[in-house]
């Protein structure tokens, strides 16, 4: 199979970015629009175009779907260590390509709607390009350090676009705050990508991953504070990934990125590129799975559940749409993870693996959906907080009935996509770590809970006073809404188990059905308790917020990590020790250096006096100096 | 005329032709086209490099040698490869940048651009020469007209910065000298004659006392331009106070000649030196890096932050060469390249804010970004290439150094490479400190918001240095090659 | 009876030297010097220079001296009383000089002197004919020499104390 | 010769004077007096010359001759130095040394 014509995919976004970005002057806003679109639109079928090659016309070689590679030599560090760029096309790189050019031309399409009259216009539509060319440069990665690159650029575009409101301070602050958060967490990234290189050798996902490849087979070979150096690589990379995904204790940046946007957070902040620490871990799942028994992979799953436990219970208690939303997908992030923690290699035992990517899957479809149907709201009502809204279904129907839809998606209701895939997490969580199961079903009732929360809070409830009638948006941007509605219900019948699997083999998945039921029992739980306390106006949430008394408001405050995080940054770092070295640097380093030079002033001033300009002065020197050294050659000759 | 010599014939018959100049116009024009040949002869040298390396394997091409004071045996003797090809067309890019970059100033402008063609022509002689005492000679080139440049063009307290700026650099000097004169001394220990000639002094065996010796003695006198913790405070003091195009090179070109130095010199001349002062040097360097880093976090004049961040940047070249191995070094001379660069165009674009709001506290600036947008954008851009992001410059040089410092195994090395690599993230937050303060956020001054936009020739300046960066950063493989295969005559001595 | 005059001469020397360093009027102080030169010039006579001796005479004595007091008839009071140095630069001069005198004395004294007996008178036409013979050892030269720098001294000196014109 | 007078009497006068000269030379701070000082700081060795060439090499005339010169250019000197001192007071009223200072910088 001919892959070579998969570099136009991400190269089409790239040269959109590089003229609009280059022109962003002279090219119209209307025009820019369309050149964005268009550009993904041609990304997007090749994609759909790739995913049919690769699945159905190249298909199962022995059996296996086998990766394709192609790659060239970008830079050489030594004799055998070099930077590749190329392609891997798998299947989960394949799924990767259908979500971001899916969700990317949504989002693209929605913005057209969403950013109308905005000054920026056409440095929005390059920024997005620029993002999907590295989402794309990502998931198409064949080494890590390829994926390392790509994901500092997707990195930087996340920081563009969230401080895209540039004036506004929060907005600076946030995007700051998202780019060294995720930076800090790179430097563990980097620090696992040299210990592979070093001790496994080489950066190649292909050759990494041979669970019969010497990586492998020869990880306990160099060992540091009892685990295997391979495994600490693991680790660190897998700080990376908690890092872009939001994990604990990483998670910070993820809901003060709502800043940006909305279509940004409904891209970036939810479908994509938060999902890029999930597709690193499976990228690397043989490594993780064989790797000392997968002890890197355990901690994978426990960090998986605890931080979809903490989003979670966060979520209840937001006021504010998107960061609830933003808790939300921390929350299905740290799911994602756990099933892949939980995973077994070999045929069906692959279920956690293949549920985690289902579940990326469908989520970006219905995270997104969420989002951009968040968007529609805050574009009628200009605001972002729950006190604001009320009644809503009335104006905004489009909008309601997608939400609607999602909403029932992601708390796991039959038949909508995120059932599938949640189901299938539950199974593999039951059958490996029963701890992460109840973590996991609790977790699905939390979330119904608080996603029906929003949903009546917005749509229901008392109307508030609205200073102009809110109106439904226009069709670019409830045209996106309806696809993606119709993707969250769809996508869940594809039988994923049969392309991707871990080993490649796919299996036949059943469903569970006492899991099943337990399952939708608890979503439908919360999603009734949230009737009750939601539907109407009433006072039983605050009776019951207030009967929780501190530990609401730990919650409420987010456990103050955010604080934690502040005073370790302000405090210790910035005035603690860069002020130090700052001050150090001024008295101690350079004051001993002004100090040389003022005691050679003063030395000088002092024996500037000798120097008298008197000649009896130097007569007598001289006669003085005369005498001197005639003693010493006559009396102490050296003989 | 042989090819490198142009290289010194040229900047010297553009100064002739400027002493004879007047005025502003007829000075920039002839400094303009006198850059502008040496930048075409600078790309004309890759080329010739290119095809004289397929058929010429010495370690040093286009040799020319000629006795110039024969009692001491000091020979005109010059030749390149890849790393000084390199640097060379560095140097070229960056001149030219700095001439559009000053093409409006106004004191004297005809002296100014004299200082200014001196200086590099101090530059050129430096990384061609082979000869150590000649190389000295045009080191001494570049350091002084550096006093009157900023001494006269200069702002603040310039007489200070350039009395300390001079000061330091010439104690260096008087130290490094010190350390040529004791390889020069050893360069015969068979009895033959005495030489400068760092090709010949390469095949004798310098005794291990005095290779111990002088080892350090060199290293520090070349590291000080280097900005070698704790003997960098002349660079923040010196640049802050420093004409915008004097920054450009002085950071730009000149700190260069330190890591060339010690690599050329230091390195090669002095291997079992070197292995035995290592670990020192690197407590040092690491020390510089994180130490620079930090220190840029908290200051508020950016040509302080930009200066600090040139000792943590420069740091990272010197650790590299500390970490003896070809990868490392091939990451110290990327990250002089590189940074290079980057420096130059900061200070570049500091000069064109500082001209337009007549400040260059950050804390009073706010909102550029609306004001004087490409400015601003390539103040971001030139930022994100600083602090490592991929697809500029900066990236290669670190993953070179980065992944060369990895190979070096024992505990000692591995907790430096892992202190300096941690240096990434404070990075990030000096550089967003900046972009987040100064070009975001509402303009705080009411008078910020008619500013000029850019000019056609500080385009021109930016874009000659943006060019390189991306160029490095998606490209690297023939640059990182060709100085690569150069390296392997250097490090012999070492493995 | 030679040996007496000379201790005689030596001693009254020595005496009118420190009288000359130390006296505070300026005059006295030329007068002083005036008769240590004369005492020398008493010496040059005990060892039979003759025509040295008069030249010690006429030049100091009679050209030296005189050009002195007119100077100091020119510049002082006669009656003013010169300041003195600091007592502590004084102390130090002495002790320098007196460290001086020790260290040259004891080398003299432990050097032996190869002296050659003899009480040869030297002619004034022996002087002369060596001062202007060309041969070896002849001193034409210098003695030329010394005319002309006498010359330039005359007229440097009187270009020096004439000053500029008003 | 001198009878019954040794070469180390007269070499012991003459450092005397000598050192006379010297100490003078230091402490007076008067250009006449420093004059003096030089003047028998000269004749010291003027002295020497001849009493060298006398007591060891009687046949020579070599100390005798440059006693001559020795004279003749301490006579210029003199006259000079004599110059020099009224051209001064001429300018400044002194012959002070610690008032001859504009040629000191």
């Amino acid at each position: 199979m001919d892959i070579r014509y998969i570099y136009l995919i991400p190269f089409i976004p790239l040269a959109v970015f590089l003229l609009l970005g280059l022109n962003y002057k002279r090219i119209k806003p209307s025009v820019s629009g369309y050149i964005g679109v268009f550009g993904l639109l041609v990304s997007t079928v090749l994609s759909y175009y790739t995913a049919y090659q690769y699945f159905f016309v190249h298909g199962k070689v022995n059996g296996i779907y086998k990766p394709i590679i192609d790659r060239h030599i970008w830079m050489n560090f030594t004799d055998t260590l070099s930077i590749d760029m190329g392609l891997y096309i798998d299947a989960i790189s394949v799924m990767m390509l259908i979500v971001v050019s899916t969700i990317s031309l949504m989002v693209h399409i929605y913005s057209r709607g969403y950013m109308k009259g905005d000054d920026g216009y056409t440095k929005f539509f390059a920024f997005l390009s620029l993002f999907t060319f590295s989402m794309f440069g990502l998931v198409l990665s064949t080494n890590l350090f390829q994926i390392y690159i790509f994901w500092e650029l997707v990195g930087v575009s996340s920081f563009l676009l969230i401080g895209y409101y540039y004036t506004k301070p929060s907005a600076i602050a946030a995007a700051k705050k998202a780019f060294i958060v995720t930076r800090f967490a790179d430097f563990g990234f980097l620090i696992g990508i040299l210990i592979m290189g070093y001790y496994a050798g080489t950066f190649d996902f292909e050759m990494l991953n041979n669970p019969e490849g010497s990586a492998i087979l020869n990880w306990a070979s160099t060992s540091f504070m009892g685990l295997s150096v391979i495994t600490w690589g693991l680790l660190l990379i897998f700080v990376g990934g908690a890092g872009k995904s939001a994990m604990m204790p990483f998670h910070i940046w993820l809901p003060d990125a709502m800043e940006g946007p909305t279509p940004v957070s409904a891209l970036i902040h939810a479908a994509t590129m938060v999902v890029a620490g999930v597709y690193l871990v499976a990228r690397l799942f043989p490594m993780f799975y064989f790797v000392e028994e997968g002890f890197a992979l355990s901690i994978v799953a426990y960090v998986g559940g605890i931080s979809s436990l903490f989003a979670a219970v966060i979520a209840i208690t937001q006021t504010d749409i998107k960061r609830v939303l933003a808790f939300s997908t921390m929350s299905q992030l740290g799911y994602m993870m756990m099933a892949l923690g939980v995973s077994g290699y070999d045929g069906h035992e692959g279920v956690g693996y293949m549920a985690s990517m289902f579940h990326l899957f469908t989520h970006a479809m219905f995270k997104a959906l969420l989002f951009l149907g968040a968007g529609s709201v805050i574009h009628a009502v200009h605001s972002n907080y729950l006190k604001d809204m009320g009644g809503l279904r009335k104006y905004l129907p489009v909008t309601n009935i997608t939400f609607l839809i999602a909403a029932l998606a992601i708390a796991g209701i039959p038949p909508f996509a995120g059932f599938w895939s949640k189901d299938e997490i539950l199974v593999a969580a039951f059958e490996n770590n029963q701890l992460l199961y109840y973590i996991g079903v609790f977790v699905a009732g939390l979330t119904a809970f608080y996603m029906f929360r929003i949903y009546f809070g917005i749509f229901w409830g008392k109307e508030k006073q609205y200073d102009h009638p809110p109106h439904e948006s226009a069709a670019s941007m409830t045209v996106p809404l309806m696809i993606l509605g119709a993707l969250s219900v769809g996508v869940g019948f594809i039988p994923f188990s049969e392309f991707v699997t871990p080993d490649g083999k796919g299996f036949e998945a059943h469903l569970n059905y006492p899991l099943a039921a337990i399952a939708v029992a608890v979503g439908i739980m919360g999603i009734a308790l949230a009737w009750v306390f939601y539907k109407k106006e009433n006072n039983l949430a605050n009776t019951y917020a207030k009967r929780f008394g501190v530990f609401y408001k730990w919650v409420y405050h987010k456990f103050y990590f955010d604080e934690i995080y502040l005073f370790i940054t302000k405090k210790i770092l910035f005035n603690g020790v860069a002020a130090s070295v700052a001050l150090f640097d001024k008295k101690v380093v350079d004051g001993t250096m002004n100090q040389i030079g003022n005691k050679t002033v003063f030395t000088s001033e002092k024996i500037k006096g000798i120097q008298s300009g008197k000649l009896q002065d130097y007569a007598l020197a001289f006669v003085g100096g005369v005498v001197v050294l005639v003693m010493i050659f006559i009396y102490f000759r050296a003989e | 005329m042989d090819i490198l010599t142009l290289f010194i014939v040229v900047p010297i018959i553009t100064i002739v032709v400027l002493v004879f100049s007047k005025g502003l116009k007829q000075a920039r024009v002839i400094s303009m086209i006198g850059s502008l040949v040496q930048l075409g002869m600078a790309i004309n040298l890759v080329f010739a490099y290119f095809r004289e390396r397929e058929i010429n394997q010495d370690i040093m091409v286009f040799t020319k040698d000629s006795v110039w004071f024969k009692t001491f045996n000091i020979h005109y003797n010059v030749g390149v490869d890849g790393v000084s090809v390199a640097l060379l067309l560095l140097t070229s890019v960056v001149v030219l940048a700095g001439v559009f970059i000053s093409w409006k100033i106004k004191e004297l402008p005809k002296e100014f651009f004299i200082s200014l063609l001196v200086l590099s022509t101090g530059v050129y002689g430096f990384f061609i020469s082979i000869d150590l005492f000649t190389m000295f000679v045009f080191y001494e080139i570049a350091v002084i007209p550096m006093y009157l440049l900023i001494g006269i063009w200069g702002t603040g307290p310039r007489e200070y910065s350039a009395m300390k700026l001079t000061i330091m650099l010439m104690g260096a000097s008087a130290v490094l000298l010190v350390g040529i004169l004791g390889i020069y001394f050893n360069s015969n220990p068979d009895g033959s004659a005495l030489t400068f000639n760092i090709l010949e002094i390469a095949q004798v065996n310098i005794p291990f006392e005095a290779q111990k010796l002088f080892f350090p003695l060199v290293f520090i006198g070349f590291a000080v331009l280097g900005a070698l913790f704790p003997f960098h405070t002349w660079s923040p003091d010196g640049h802050a106070s420093a004409p915008t195009a004097v920054s450009m090179l002085h950071a730009g070109v000149l700190m260069k000649l330190g890591g060339y130095g010690v690599f050329r010199v230091a390195m090669f001349l002095l291997p079992e030196g070197a292995l035995t002062w290592s670990n020192f040097f690197i407590v040092l360097s690491v020390i510089g890096v994180i130490y620079g880093a930090f220190g840029a976090i908290k200051q508020k004049d950016l040509k302080y932050i930009n200066a600090y961040s040139s000792v943590s940047h420069l740091g990272l070249v010197l650790f590299a060469l500390l970490m003896l191995n070809k990868t490392a070094w091939n990451g110290a001379i990327l990250q002089s390249l590189s940074h290079g660069l980057m420096t130059a165009l900061f200070f570049a674009l500091i000069g064109m804010i500082y001209g337009r709001t007549g400040t260059r506290d950050i804390t009073k600036l706010g909102g550029l970004l609306k004001v004087i947008p490409v400015i601003s954008a390539t103040y971001v851009i030139a930022g994100l290439a600083s602090l490592g992001l991929p697809g500029f410059s900066g990236f290669v040089a670190e993953m070179n150094i980065f992944v060369g410092a990895f190979q070096q195994e024992n505990p000692f090395h591995r907790v430096a490479t892992i202190i300096s690599v941690s240096v990434i993230v404070v990075t990030a937050v000096y550089i967003l400190r900046v972009v987040g303060i100064m070009l975001m956020g509402p303009v705080k001054n009411k008078k910020h918001l008619t500013l000029q936009r850019v000019t056609w020739y500080e385009k021109t300046g930016i874009v000659l240095l943006l060019i390189p960066i991306i160029g490095m950063g998606v490209a690297p493989l023939w640059l990182s090659d060709m100085i690569l295969e150069s390296l392997q005559p250097f490090i012999k001595g070492l493995i | 009876m030679e040996k007496y005059i000379f201790y005689i001469l030596a001693f009254s020397m020595i005496a009118f030297a420190i009288a000359a360093v130390n006296s505070r009027k300026m005059m006295r102080s030329v007068i002083y010097l005036l008769f240590v030169l004369v005492g020398i010039a008493g010496i040059f006579f005990l060892i039979d220079y003759n025509f040295l001796a008069a030249i010690q005479l006429t030049v100091y004595g009679g050209g030296v001296i005189v050009l002195m007091i007119f100077s100091v008839l020119l510049v002082h009071h006669i009656e003013l009383e010169l300041s003195l140095a600091k007592t502590s630069k004084r102390i130090v001069a002495a002790i320098v000089s007196a460290i001086g005198i020790g260290v040259f004395l004891q080398i003299i004294y432990t050097y032996d002197f190869p002296v050659v007996e003899n009480y040869k008178t030297t002619s004034t036409a022996d002087i002369g004919e060596k001062l202007l013979s060309y041969g070896d050892g002849g001193f034409v030269l210098p003695f030329e020499v010394i005319s002309m720098l006498l010359l330039a001294a005359m007229i440097g000196a009187i270009v020096i104390a004439k000053g500029k014109k008003t | 010769m001198i009878a019954g007078i040794s070469i180390y009497e007269i070499l012991t006068l003459t450092t005397l004077l000598f050192f006379i000269g010297v100490y003078g030379f230091i402490t007076r701070k008067n250009l006449i007096s420093i004059l003096i000082s030089v003047e028998l700081i000269m004749n010291a060795s003027v002295v020497n010359f001849v009493i060298i060439n006398k007591y060891l090499y009687p046949d020579a005339l070599q100390g005798v001759l440059f006693s001559i010169f020795i004279i003749a250019v301490a006579a210029a000197e003199t006259a000079l130095a004599i110059a020099i001192i009224i051209s001064l007071y001429r300018q400044i009223g002194s012959v002070e040394v610690d008032e001859t200072e504009t040629m000191k910088y």
